[in-house]
């Protein structure tokens, strides 16, 4: 019955969800736009009627004292309530779930993300597991965009600009920051934003459930058929933010490694004339 | 208001400037002491801010003649106050509340 | 009075001068023809949201001038760089030098003295300079349209650091921003006085009309939050003038190069310091306009507002509240557990006061005799329509849904919902129903009506699709409506219907405007009728339409009752002025 | 015409018009030196160390030594606000000599505060210390820069009393006496602020 109420979100018009959370934060949605339904359709009503009933030529003659009943008091009390229960039933719990409650798994994929005017760079910290240290004065905008230090754990490290590739069904870690200016980097099938603030290195967490291709064939047939997961930017950040996007893809973990595995050895070549 | 009264402000008046004075001796001459906070001024920036209220008090309490004044302006104040301290305190929560702070 | 009266000169008179009702009429010129230009430029840009990159008809050669202007390209089209200045223009003209100085300059000036039954308001000079101060912040602001680099780009929230990093045109926009908030300052300093100094004898504090009290708080909250906010400016100021790091963190790159600054500073300070004020500040844009509700509803109902008290408790316990919310919009900046529950408790809190104050309206119609009028008709359409701009901050003051739809066009959506057929209806509504008390001529109803259906429906036009854009993920801010991204797609269809709404909207206030001509040109009666719709405030029952200049009232006017006597039983009439014996 | 309240008491609030209304300005000035000093407190401790180090290291030295100088200044500060109520006072004693005399001291007070902040900053900025040079030095700059046209003005509102202004005396001499009530308030308040800069800029470090 819960879910099945909640279930009025999936005529909202949300872009279909793909990832673990999706459905809560949609269940979340549709509770509350209940709420505002009742509302407006209960007030409308009685608005509708009281316009009808009362107005000049059918009611003359004005009642000073009006309305004695306490029905409105009732439907105040009905109001706090229920935001009550959508606060501490639901908004606070889900919260603290979905953004404070940092994951502790081993089993984690963990990447940085830093946005910059108007790119998102992807950092993944390659076969060691680790990320390589980054100093600003290596920054260049041709060949090292994030500053990062080629020895050490950052030898082996793989930087993709507006290229995100994730497992699906794993659960990834992002530590999210900035180069330059206030951006927000925004996942709308997976339900997730997060502002990346410069100066502030914040994390996000989230699992993908549905692979890129599967979501292709789902989306076939609709407007946007034919374009997959998008990184979007959801705040101003200058004049291109309109088209500061970024793309995903999640796929198998056999796929994910082939493609970790691919970046390694273009890196290596790079290696030769580069460094 | 009769002579007399004049002359017990004049005195009143006297008196603050003179407690502010030492007030003023007092903050100068606590900065130079040591709080013993272990390896931290938060004592010094107590007692510091201590004081400088209790300065800040006397003046509006007498010169501004706060005491005395009528209730609106009290609650105005008191509303001020109040925000003020918002405005003070939350972003500070705010910073140590953050999530990046993992 | 009238006899000491003697001639001034033009400028004494209506340039400079120090009467309430004059500066009130110069305000809400002066802010109805920036509200238009904000208008405007919002035409221009919705052409360029439903048709990214094509030509604007009509005004395209101006585009094309101002672009070259400011140094970018542009074939008529409007280019990013523009639509992004006319953005934030957009919204600080209309909040800033459109709505607030109408309804607190123009509406409050006006109507505060007459309304208590007082000369004038407290400090005439200070009031004069009040609106001349907020004149040459007008001016600032639309100077630097026509600097190299255009106008400020970054919002109308200005966050840095792109703001510290913008072009000369956000310097602009902080020094019009210093003078707008003096003036305001000002203004509600003087409105407060003159409300707790000048009310006429008799008018204890709960026979205020509720509009004096609408005002009353709004007037608190400018004077209370305003400040934080100019102290961010001039940080702003620093940080663009000086090169100090308030709001820039250590080891910043733009553009590849590191930037020159020291660094240490935050961010999101400016965001707490803005929003401070900001959300305070929204509460001002509606309250004044609650207020012009209240006094219409009751009138044309010819019956008592009900619940008088829980309105007033509700608008002092609202104003209050809006200074501990701040934060909601700042959900997505990396708060903690803590400030959330904080944040979204609060804003739960504060709509229930919004809730009350909707239902006591509703309830004030029934049993009622309701005259469907122009401005009744504006305050019955502002119901709904406020309802459904409240009702949609809901799902944005939980910080969960807010992670879905923060900075998405269901946000634009929101609170266009209650600042344009929300608080620019009750503006129409106070415009339709004052007019001839300033006038002593009455604005025709034909028109008037035809203005409210056609901007009723297009209104609704224009921002229900927000709603499906924003649940689909569209954000806001883009400069071609989303047409770059994949999850947009399926909604992008909306645009235009968007935007041939605006144009529409644009069309349906030309009878507002012949009206306004048409009726102004036309000779007055000899002896207008004072009290048109019979109403029972002081303003309209003890002095004459229009009011006599300096002094306002023969005599000072004594009040003996509560301010919404209609339909007394055993009276004569269905109006029981607030000064009768 | 005449605005009721100007001078005599209104009954029910006691006040009149320009008391409550001095009031709110220093109500929203309360709250504009409010957000500077929660600036304050954020980057302070935000600040790994402070005050921060720069291109020309810390500032430590030199506010050791500027010490006796702000110290001064304090005295100065507190003294011309004894001088403005005792003016005030004069007048209600109807004492215009001297009222001129407390008067006339308060201002030379204020200048001089404003002649040693002068020194204090030509020297700051002198060896490199400029407000770009670290967020303590734009911190100083601002919050000491705009209490010193809080000063400024205060001097011109002053000077103007002293000066045209006194004419009121003998007309209105209960209105003028309010009117140096008000002005009084707010030299005050600029006292006050000044208290709570003091310590926070100068010696807390
Ligand atoms: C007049 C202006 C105004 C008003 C009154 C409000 C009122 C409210 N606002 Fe809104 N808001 C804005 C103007 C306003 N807002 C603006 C300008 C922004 C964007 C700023 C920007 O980012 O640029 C914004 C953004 C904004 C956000 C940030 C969103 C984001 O960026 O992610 C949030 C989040 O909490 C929010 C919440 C609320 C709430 C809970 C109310 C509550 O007070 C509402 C309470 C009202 C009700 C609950 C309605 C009651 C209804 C009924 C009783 C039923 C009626 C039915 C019928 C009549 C049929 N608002
Ligand atoms: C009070 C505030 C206010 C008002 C009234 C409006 C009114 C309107 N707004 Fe605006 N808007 C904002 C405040 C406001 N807006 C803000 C703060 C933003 C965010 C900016 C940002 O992102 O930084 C925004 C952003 C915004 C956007 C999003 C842009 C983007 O994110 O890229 C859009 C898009 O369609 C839009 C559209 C409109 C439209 C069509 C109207 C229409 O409803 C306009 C209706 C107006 C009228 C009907 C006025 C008519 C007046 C007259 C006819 C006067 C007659 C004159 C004389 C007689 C002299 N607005
Ligand atoms: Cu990056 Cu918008
Ligand atoms: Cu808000």
């Amino acid at each position: 019955m819960f879910e099945s109420l909640g279930n009025i979100s999936n005529y909202l018009g949300m872009p279909m969800g793909s990832s673990s959370h999706s459905q809560s934060i949609d269940f979340m949605i549709g509770w509350v736009h209940w709420l505002m339904i009742v509302l407006f359709v209960g007030w409308g009503i009685y608005l509708i009627i009281t316009v009808i009933k009362f107005n000049a030529k059918a009611n003359p003659k004005a009642n000073h004292k009006g309305v004695t009943s306490h029905i409105s008091q009732y439907a105040e009390i009905g109001v706090i309530v229920f935001e009550a229960f959508l606060l501490i039933g639901l908004s606070i719990p889900l919260y603290s779930q979905l953004k404070t409650t940092l994951p502790t798994d081993d089993d984690i994929l963990e990447i940085r993300v830093v946005a910059q005017q108007f790119a998102w760079n992807i950092h993944y910290p390659g076969a060691d597991g680790q990320f390589g240290t980054t100093d600003i004065y290596l920054v260049d905008e041709e060949s090292n965009r994030i500053g990062l230090k080629r020895d050490g754990y950052g030898t082996d490290d793989i930087v993709a600009i507006n290229q995100m590739h994730l497992p699906v069904d794993q659960q990834v870690l992002i530590h999210l920051s900035s180069k330059d200016v206030i951006h927000s980097f925004s996942l709308p099938e997976m339900r997730v934003k997060q502002d990346a603030v410069p100066g502030m290195t914040i994390p996000i967490y989230f699992t993908p459930t549905m692979t890129s291709s599967e979501f292709m064939t789902k989306i076939q047939g609709t407007a946007r058929e034919g374009k997959g997961y998008e990184i979007a930017c959801a705040q101003l950040c200058g004049n291109s933010h309109y088209r500061m996007k970024g793309y995903v893809t999640v796929e198998t973990d056999a796929e994910f490694n082939a493609w970790l595995e691919e970046e390694a050895e273009y890196l290596e070549d790079e290696d030769d004339d580069d460094w | 208001m009769s002579g007399k009264d004049f002359t017990e402000h004049i005195l009143h008046y006297r008196n603050i400037f003179i407690y502010l004075l030492i007030g003023t001796a007092l903050t100068v001459g606590a900065s130079y002491m040591d709080f013993n906070v272990s390896n931290s001024i938060a004592g010094a920036v107590f007692v510091g801010l201590t004081i400088a209220t209790v300065k800040g008090y006397l003046v509006a309490a007498n010169f501004m003649h706060l005491n005395s004044e009528k209730k609106l302006i009290h609650w105005i104040l008191l509303l001020t106050v109040f925000f003020l301290g918002l405005l003070l305190l939350i972003p500070l929560l705010w910073d140590i509340n953050l999530i990046s702070n993992y | 009075m009238s006899d000491s009266h003697h001639e001034e000169s033009f400028w004494r008179k209506y340039i400079f001068s120090t009467d309430h009702k004059v500066i009130g009429i110069q305000y809400g010129v002066t802010a109805l023809l920036f509200l238009f230009f904000g208008f405007s430029l919002m035409m221009v840009m919705r052409w360029q949201l439903a048709f990214p990159d094509t030509a604007v008809p009509f005004v395209g050669g101006l585009i094309k001038w101002l672009a070259d202007l400011n140094g970018f390209a542009s074939d008529g089209n409007l280019p990013a760089d523009l639509y992004n200045a006319f953005g934030a223009m957009h919204g600080t003209i209309m909040i800033f030098l459109g709505v607030v100085p109408l309804v607190v300059g123009a509406f409050g000036n006006y109507l505060v003295p007459l309304q208590i039954g007082a000369v004038d308001m407290a400090f005439p000079k200070l009031n004069m300079s009040s609106y001349w101060v907020y004149f040459i912040g007008g001016v600032i602001m639309f100077a630097s349209f026509f600097l190299p680099g255009g106008a400020a780009n970054s919002g109308w929230t200005s966050y840095p650091p792109l703001s510290d990093i913008a072009t000369t045109g956000q310097t602009y926009w902080l020094l019009g921003m210093v003078f707008l908030i003096t003036s305001s300052l000002l203004g509600s300093i003087n409105i407060i006085v003159t409300i707790v100094q000048l009310r006429a004898p008799g008018l204890t504090w709960m026979r205020l009309p509720f509009f004096i009290w609408s005002q009353f708080v709004t007037s608190f909250l400018l004077v209370l939050a305003f400040p934080p906010l100019e102290a961010a400016g001039i940080f702003q100021l620093m940080d663009r003038v000086f090169h100090t790091s308030f709001f820039l963190p250590t080891g910043l790159v733009v553009g590849g190069e590191i930037l020159n600054v020291s660094g240490g500073g935050s961010p999101l300070l400016w965001q707490h310091l803005f929003w401070f004020l900001a959300h305070p500040e929204v509460y001002v844009l509606i309250l004044p306009g609650m207020g012009i509700i209240a006094e219409i509803l009751t009138n044309n109902t010819r019956k008592p507002i009900w619940g008088y008290k829980s309105l007033v408790y509700s608008s002092a316990f609202l104003g209050f509240m809006s200074f501990l919310v701040w934060a909601h919009h700042m959900f997505l900046t990396g708060m903690g557990q803590g400030m959330s529950v904080f944040f979204q408790t609060t804003t739960m809190i504060i709509s229930v006061p919004s809730v009350i104050i909707l239902s006591c309206f509703m309830l004030s119609l029934w049993g009622g005799s309701i005259r469907f009028n122009t401005p009744m008709l504006f305050a019955l359409g502002w119901i709904p329509m406020f309802g459904i701009g409240g009702l949609t901050g809901l799902p944005l003051g939980l910080s969960t849904p807010d992670i879905h739809l923060h900075d998405t066009y269901y946000v634009i959506g929101h609170f266009h919902y209650v600042v344009a057929p929300g608080t620019i209806f009750a503006i129409f509504a106070g415009i339709y129903y004052w007019f001839p008390k300033i006038t002593g001529k009455m604005l025709n109803e034909t028109m008037g009506k035809i203005h409210f259906y056609t901007s009723f429906i297009f209104m609704n036009g224009i921002f229900w699709p927000m709603f499906i854009q924003g649940l689909a993920g569209v954000s806001r801010r883009l400069a071609d409506g989303g047409t770059s991204y994949a999850h947009a797609q399926d909604v992008l269809n909306w645009n235009a219907v968007m935007s041939y709404s605006a144009w529409l909207l644009a069309l349906a206030q030309i009878p507002f405007i012949i009206n306004l001509i048409l009726t102004l040109k036309k000779e007055r009666e000899a002896n207008p009728d004072p009290n048109p719709w019979k109403a029972t405030t002081i303003e309209w029952t003890d002095t004459t339409s229009p009011p006599l200049g300096h002094g306002n009232f023969e005599k000072v006017p004594t009040a003996h009752r509560g301010p919404y006597e209609y339909s007394v039983p055993g009276e004569d009439s269905d109006f029981t002025p607030q000064s009768q014996n | 015409m005449e605005i009721p309240y100007n001078v005599e008491l209104r009954e029910d609030t006691g006040l009149y018009n320009s008391k409550l209304g001095i009031w709110l300005f220093l109500a929203s000035e309360v709250m504009l030196f409010g957000g500077l000093f929660s600036a304050y407190i954020l980057l302070r401790t935000g600040a790994p160390v402070w005050p921060p180090i720069g291109e020309h290291g810390s500032i430590t030295h030199l506010l050791t030594e500027t010490i006796p100088h702000a110290t001064f200044n304090t005295v100065i500060l507190i003294l011309s606000s004894v001088t403005m109520v005792m003016a005030w006072m004069s007048l209600r004693m109807k004492d215009l000599g001297k009222f001129k005399l407390y008067l006339g001291t308060t201002i030379v007070c204020a200048i001089i505060f404003l002649v040693v902040k002068y020194f204090e900053y030509s020297h700051k900025i002198h060896e490199g210390f400029v407000p770009s040079h670290d967020t303590y030095m734009a911190l100083y700059f601002t919050l000491t820069g705009l209490h010193g046209v809080h000063i400024l003005g205060g001097i011109v509102v002053l000077a103007y009393f002293f000066g045209p202004g006194l004419k009121m005396w003998d007309v209105e001499p209960q209105r003028f006496t309010n009117r140096i009530e008000i002005v009084g308030l707010y030299w005050h308040f600029v006292d006050l602020v000044w208290i709570f800069l003091f310590p926070t800029l100068y010696l807390l470090n």
